[in-house]
């Protein structure tokens, strides 16, 4: 029995909880796998952290939180410091550049890529920040194929937007493969 | 800041998303507070459900954070209760006109010495964007895909109609009116509604293609113009801002003070 | 009336979520969003202490503090 | 001085009580059979300074006591089923703020409009589960006039003692019944007046913080201390929180400061229970009809005992077990399809002895329908 | 045809599941977390010329699809804790005249505003008992896609068969789950349509005269029998009356047509129960975790079993009581202080046996909570 | 007689007092229905509870007789589900603007076609005498033994200010506008509003010393004035009797007629 | 148009509460409460057929039958 | 113990329910007996038969509900229908001639009464009519006291109806002291 658990965290407004609707919802879709996704919500729908947990799995899931995740996604500081001690050791991390400075730890297998910054820079639009993370997720773990991803994305991208978000998919690819785990 | 002392400051920042107009209202609500040089002691805040409702948790005044829809008639009891208090109830648009619409108007008939600040956004914002019953035809919301075809209360109108005795309208962008209207309407001894149109730029701008906040606020600028003004002679659509009614009445309590020297002397 | 003197804009950075209402309504271009997307007072010596951007504050991030400190009446 | 005897309906005297115990301030919209205790309200509370509203409905009734509850008054309102559903929002509100208010639900026949001026005791599980989530609620009941005023005072009491609001469930029979009441001297049943904290001007005082003895003292609004009162789960100052362990700590707090006061809360009398074989337990209107059986059948010498409950919620699980030890039968008498009898059969070994005498048709329930019963239970066993 | 898999939140599950069961109209009031049941009906009803009104509150809410399910019509409203404590005194209504429609209450923390966006079982009780006065009432959860589908199907029903509101008690938890979903196809699940009466036009119809098997036709307003409705007591024409009798009878009915068919209603899941010494008893959200424990642990050999309650009102004590016969153990796992354990605390034979596992700070109990539990339970006998 | 075969016969003698207004009243709704020739399977009365609410009861209809205030949320069920039915909502004062108040006003701003009665005597008649927010100051009521304080709604008003599509008023004594005005009521499209003056000789007029059933019918008479009417001038006092709004507006159901169109073919 | 000419009073005696409403607001004086305290045609030939009485009453007690029975249309 | 039940059953208006309350409270303020009064309602406040329990007692009181009276009270032929038949044999029956019609029967001791005829000529106002029965029930029974009685009026009438009030209660004892039995 394979399974996989992921949270990933971030500000509301940066899509994190979409994402992670779209990496299982691929995963389902297109890969005949389980998945469950939850998403906590903080006293108000505004401000805080934006948190969805994401397990993937070939077997039946039942418990549908995440407490130890093996793939943690950061996109701000303050998520960052809320869950980075909680990652399952041996286990992945992945946050941003330009949103998150690391501090120093050894037990997980940390990756800090511009995501942000490439996304803003390349595209100009930093609203598929999200989609960009997505891809580079794919290419560090491989839960999900690339093309299944890009046929979810067709399915729910308007069609004037799916250029641009394949463009950050392709993107986040890209940083995931050509990155280096951090040195601690 | 002058109005620091009225602050929670610890709860600071607040819960409100960016640019959204409640925060104007707070903002300028507590000057008027502060102008009239009212006692913390002596005021209570009473709000009801909602991201509007959220404000009485902002204020160093007693503060009671109520029912959705049952800020005024907790209001009426504190009220009624102790009469020497300055009751304040701020409230939503769905808080006060959906479910707290009876209370409203009974408040309105009754003419107790209390100040209802509507923060009308149009739109349900807490629960992330419904439309309310202000939000009037054509507008999208969560519950609105199509577009509404529910036709929208006038505040105004129904202030009027119930009896309140004090009823204003401004907007978020109108900061100096915001902070007049409530000074008026805390002096004025009898119930009072100052209706402040408040921009939700997350789910009321967005849904609506009205730009951010700064945009909402300069529609308020251009879609209003004072009471019986030119401009709204030439375009009967402007919403006019103004103070509609300024009349005393016989106060509630006031007048059940009365009943009680009536019964206590047969 | 002359016009008041400026002293400081006091600025709550970690109250301000960048709304940008005070960056468009000063009437002077006084204010700016820096990057990480807070106001700050970019010119200030143009800036005329008409306080809009203290009243138009949703997060009643600014003060502004003129020479001599007297009360706002409106 | 002889003492006055009034002959009143237990409306009025749960009024006449409501106002020995302090009550100053009432709200209410009528309905039958609770609307003599809003129209007496009406006439007695001006005259002594109190406040009387007639709110536009049964939500906001409850609403304005809890706010003049919250300046310092011992509040009150009155309604009958439909109102008391009602009022189940507003009543959790007053649980979560730990606000003391009394509610007097005068029963009738149910559900829905069902029978107004009829009789009934149907809202027995309502008082207890009818708002949303968890919680401990206090209920009292009494039978007689007498001890309905004992009751209204102790509901006042309870209210303030455990800062929680206090349900009186009365019903149509005693409501609308006349019989003496002999009015009790002032002191003469003690009056809890509310605790207010002593925390001085200027030093932070905590409206949710118990005391070691588990009693919150209250500031009152318009006082000295300012705070906040919020139906969402709080702190100790009463500001909203997400924290695990407050949110942990409120809840168990809520239930513990009424659960583990049970037996201080306990109200019960009892009728030739030493010797029983069969015990009767039952509680407002149909106690009166259950002790008429006992104590006519007590006559002929048979072994019948009555434990009439006052106090129904927290239900006195331990001391119907005590009382039931030795019963060979054990009759549940109450006006609805079985309700106290599920609580009893919890509370006692063996509830295979546990039998319900009721009736649902509007009409009184009679010595007769119980006797007919007890024929019933006492042919299968003996 | 490959049958179409969804991955969606249990709130829109539960709306595509009610409109597969026939509904057409859906009124309601936002509520975290139920709004996307209201926002979904908004998006789904005009698409198939069904009807969707946003109401101006929870009362008017279910006021208004009582109005609608009386032209014939399938319906449902959708809340939260605080809105449904709102429709109890309607809630009342529906049973009384006996007219089908389905509540959903998305439960969230309580008591009072409480918790809005955090999961919570609290509704359990109020679910049975919220409404004043007797009545039976059926409440059916699902703590899965697959299985919320069905029970929402199954809810719309029992509320035709038996004429009656059913409660569908999901939580937050489940509501706002995503997982994959199989849409059953058209005829998979069955549904039941109204019965409607064969009396022709002109001869007299009673629109509350059981037939021999329980069950009241029933005829469309607007139709060609003209009857009356009414929340008073009734005759079978729908007239009030306050003959004893007929006031007998009726409330015989509403409790019997429910409570004597509790088999045909109880619907459940059971795992590994056959050799169980443990028996977990769970439902909704918390069943899930539940089954993670005892799947985990019969992996490692434990004797662990779950029997999963669907039907939680009436609550299906016999099929309690059979399968934890031969239990050494049994532990109730829910998300608040205690509701279901009661129940099964009086269905079964030593209660003793039986323990809580609950979790009650807002956040969802896990699998550690619960072995937690378990190995203090297990310290004691063993 | 005409109207006969709208009663249910078997349940007259009917249980309102000698003299009450509501049976005046229903003698002349009837008599609207006639003459519209409604067939009576297409008409649906809805009411709530109250001495007033009781006439669901003895008219041939599909009758619902519902829970107190809230009549007009079940009639929006029943017409939004079946837009081809004609639903009559008759409802006391107490009804409609005390515990139903919020439902009155929105059914008045949604404008679904339906025919709103209010058979106002000023007081809570059911329940044994209490004032109700139509009684107004000075009056003796059960729960005003030192006369009331309570200031009293202008029902014409506010069902103007919310949105009522049609608004009339008259009085128990005037039963040809009785008749006139509720067909009017039943053919306009849209929400209206009919008030009618309803004597309750047994609690309002005993306690208030207005004399027995036709004496309060008299004082209707002399109370009362036609809209605009000269009297009305010389004496501000009365009461004007009339329609005040007779508009077309987007009906409710039409509109949603039209939003499933939209819907399906998007 | 001509003076109706009246054929009957039907006066339902079970559903006459003698309110005296009809008896007050007849125009002719026709009716009067028996000693039973129900209405009744006491002088019957003064009736003119203007059916106050039968629109009056609140217990739906009269109805007035013309020699020709035509509608009545206000 | 002594224990007697009546009840008094009439028509609204009548005043048969303050007829009862009047007793008991005689009975209780003025001659330290117990009493326990209780009334039934109709579907409505209005119409139907009104009817009033009175139970007067040296002991406590339980059961406040009368089965078989003592003494039945009829001041209409609907009530007299209703209840005439529950009456405990050897029971006392009063009725009102102008009101009630007699049907065979002879378990009770019946009185037939013209309580109202006599109000009416005597006094011109039946709003007294209750209080002359009262005045008859006394002079039958002896239950309380006519002086008792006379105390009770003056607290409870406004001083300008005692005279009215009281005439009509020495009108009703005279007409009990008179009264013969009704032979069936
Ligand atoms: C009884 C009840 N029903 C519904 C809700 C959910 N609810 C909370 S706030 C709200 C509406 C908020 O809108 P508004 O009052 O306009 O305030 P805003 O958030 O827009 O400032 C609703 C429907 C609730 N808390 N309680
Ligand atoms: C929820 C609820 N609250 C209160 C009542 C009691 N009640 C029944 S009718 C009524 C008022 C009747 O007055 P109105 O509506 O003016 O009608 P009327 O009897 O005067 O015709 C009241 C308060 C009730 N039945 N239900
Ligand atoms: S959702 Fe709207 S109303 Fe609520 S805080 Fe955000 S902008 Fe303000
Ligand atoms: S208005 Fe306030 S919150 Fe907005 S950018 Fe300026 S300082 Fe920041
Ligand atoms: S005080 Fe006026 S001029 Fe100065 S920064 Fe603010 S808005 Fe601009
Ligand atoms: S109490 Fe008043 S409203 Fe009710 S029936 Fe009698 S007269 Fe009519
Ligand atoms: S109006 Fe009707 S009820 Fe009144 S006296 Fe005349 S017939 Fe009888
Ligand atoms: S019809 Fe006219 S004239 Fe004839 S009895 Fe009736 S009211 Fe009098
Ligand atoms: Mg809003
Ligand atoms: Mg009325």
């Amino acid at each position: 029995m394979s399974r996989h658990r992921l949270i990933f965290a971030g500000a509301g407004g940066q899509g994190v909880i979409t994402a992670a609707i779209i990496l299982a919802e691929t995963a389902v879709h297109f890969e005949g796998q389980n998945a469950v996704q939850s998403q906590s919500y903080g006293a108000a729908a505004r401000g805080g952290i934006s948190r969805s947990d994401v397990i993937l799995s070939d077997a039946p899931i039942h418990f549908p939180k995440v407490t130890q995740p093996n793939t943690l996604i950061c996109l701000t500081q303050e998520a960052y410091n809320s869950f980075n001690t909680i990652i399952r050791p041996g286990g992945l991390l992945i946050a941003d550049t330009h949103h998150v400075t690391l501090q120093t730890r050894a037990e997980a297998r940390i990756f800090h890529l511009p995501l942000y910054d490439t996304v803003v820079q390349e595209i100009g639009n930093p609203v598929v920040f999200n989609i960009c993370l997505l891809g580079a997720l794919q290419a560090l773990t491989g839960l999900v194929r690339l093309d299944s991803l890009q046929q979810t994305l067709a399915q729910r991208v308007p069609s004037r937007y799916l250029e641009m978000n394949e463009k950050a998919l392709q993107l986040g690819a890209q940083l995931g493969e050509q990155a280096e785990v951090q040195k601690p | 800041m002058a109005i620091d002392q009225y602050l929670r400051k610890r709860f600071f920042p607040h819960i409100w998303c960016a640019g959204c107009g409640h925060g104007i209202v707070l903002n300028n609500m507590l000057r008027a507070v502060d102008q009239l040089q009212i006692n913390q002691n002596e005021m209570v805040m009473v709000s009801g459900i909602g991201c509007s409702s959220r404000i009485s948790g902002y204020v160093d005044f007693h503060s009671l954070h109520t029912l959705h829809g049952r800020a005024l008639a907790f209001a009426t009891g504190v009220k009624m209760s102790q009469p020497n208090l300055t009751v304040i109830c701020p409230m939503g648009d769905g808080d006060a006109l959906a479910i707290g619409g009876n209370h409203f108007i009974h408040a309105c008939r009754r003419n107790m010495d209390l100040t209802a600040i509507v923060m009308n956004n149009r739109i349900y914002g807490m629960t992330g964007g419904q439309f309310s019953p202000l939000s009037g035809t054509g507008i999208t919301a969560t519950t609105s895909p199509q577009k509404t075809i529910d036709r929208e209360f006038d505040i105004i109108s129904l202030s009027l109609a119930s009896g309140a005795t004090f009823v204003a309208r401004t907007t978020a962008y109108h900061y100096k009116e915001i902070t007049n209207y409530i000074k008026e309407a805390l002096q004025h001894p009898g119930f009072s509604v100052v209706e402040i149109l408040s921009q939700c730029p997350t789910h009321f701008g967005r849904r609506n293609k009205q730009g951010d906040a700064t945009e909402m606020l300069q529609r308020y600028r251009q879609n209003t113009t004072s009471i019986g003004s030119e401009a709204k002679q030439k375009n009967p659509e402007l919403i006019e801002r103004g103070i509609f009614r300024q009349e005393t009445a016989p106060e509630y309590c006031a007048e059940y003070a009365e009943l009680i020297n009536r019964a206590q002397q047969s | 009336m002359e016009k008041p003197k400026v002293k400081e804009h006091h600025i709550k950075r970690s109250w301000c979520k960048g709304c940008g209402i005070c960056v468009s309504l000063c009437p002077k271009g006084v204010l700016e969003l820096n990057e990480e997307h807070k106001a700050v007072p970019a010119n200030a010596s143009q800036c005329v202490g008409c306080r809009t951007c203290e009243r138009m504050c949703p997060d009643l991030a600014i003060a502004i503090e003129l020479e001599q400190e007297h009360e706002t009446t409106d | 001085m002889r003492q006055r005897t009034e002959f009143i309906q237990g409306n009025e005297t749960c009024v006449r009580a409501a106002l020995y115990a302090g009550l100053d301030f009432f709200a209410g919209y009528p309905i039958t059979p609770s609307s003599e205790i809003t129209e007496h309200m009406a006439a007695h509370l001006p005259r002594i300074g109190g406040s009387f509203l007639q709110m536009e409905d049964e939500i906001s009734s409850l609403c304005s006591i809890i706010g003049a509850s919250l300046t310092g008054h011992k509040v009150m309102t009155a309604t009958s089923g439909p109102g008391f559903s009602l009022m189940q929002e507003a009543l959790g509100f007053a649980v979560m703020t730990e606000i003391p208010c009394v509610i007097a639900d005068v029963q009738r026949g149910g559900p829905s409009t069902g029978l107004p001026t009829h009789g009934s005791q149907g809202d027995v599980y309502q008082a207890r589960w009818g708002t949303q989530g968890d919680h401990a609620i206090i209920s009292l009941t009494a039978s007689n006039h007498q001890d309905l005023f004992a009751m209204t005072v102790e509901a006042f009491n309870m209210a303030e003692t455990f800062r929680t609001p206090v349900v009186l469930l009365l019903d149509e029979i005693t409501g609308h019944m006349r019989e003496p009441l002999t009015l009790p001297r002032e002191g003469e049943i003690p009056v809890i007046e509310r605790l207010r904290t002593s925390v001085p001007e200027g030093v932070d005082y905590h409206p949710y913080l118990p005391r070691e003895d588990g009693r919150l003292p209250m500031s009152d609004f318009g006082g000295k201390h300012r705070y906040n009162v919020t139906g969402l789960y709080h702190d100790m100052w009463g500001f909203p929180t997400t924290d695990p362990k407050v949110i942990h700590g409120l809840i168990h707090h809520l239930m513990d400061k009424i659960e583990n006061h049970a037996h201080e809360i306990t109200r019960y009398r009892e009728y030739y229970l030493d010797d029983a074989h069969t015990v009767l337990i039952s509680y407002g209107c149909s106690a009166r009809t259950a002790l008429h059986v006992v104590t006519s059948r007590r006559r002929r010498g048979e072994k019948l005992g009555l434990l009439e409950i006052q106090s129904l919620w927290p239900f006195p699980a331990e001391l119907v077990r005590a009382k039931c030890e030795h019963a060979h039968y054990i009759l549940v008498v109450e006006m609805n399809m079985g309700q106290v009898v599920h609580e009893v059969k919890k509370a006692v070994q063996d509830p295979e002895r546990v039998y319900l005498a009721n009736r649902v048709d509007g009409e009184f329930i009679t010595p007769t329908d119980v006797r007919n019963i007890m024929r019933l239970v006492h042919g299968r066993g003996v």
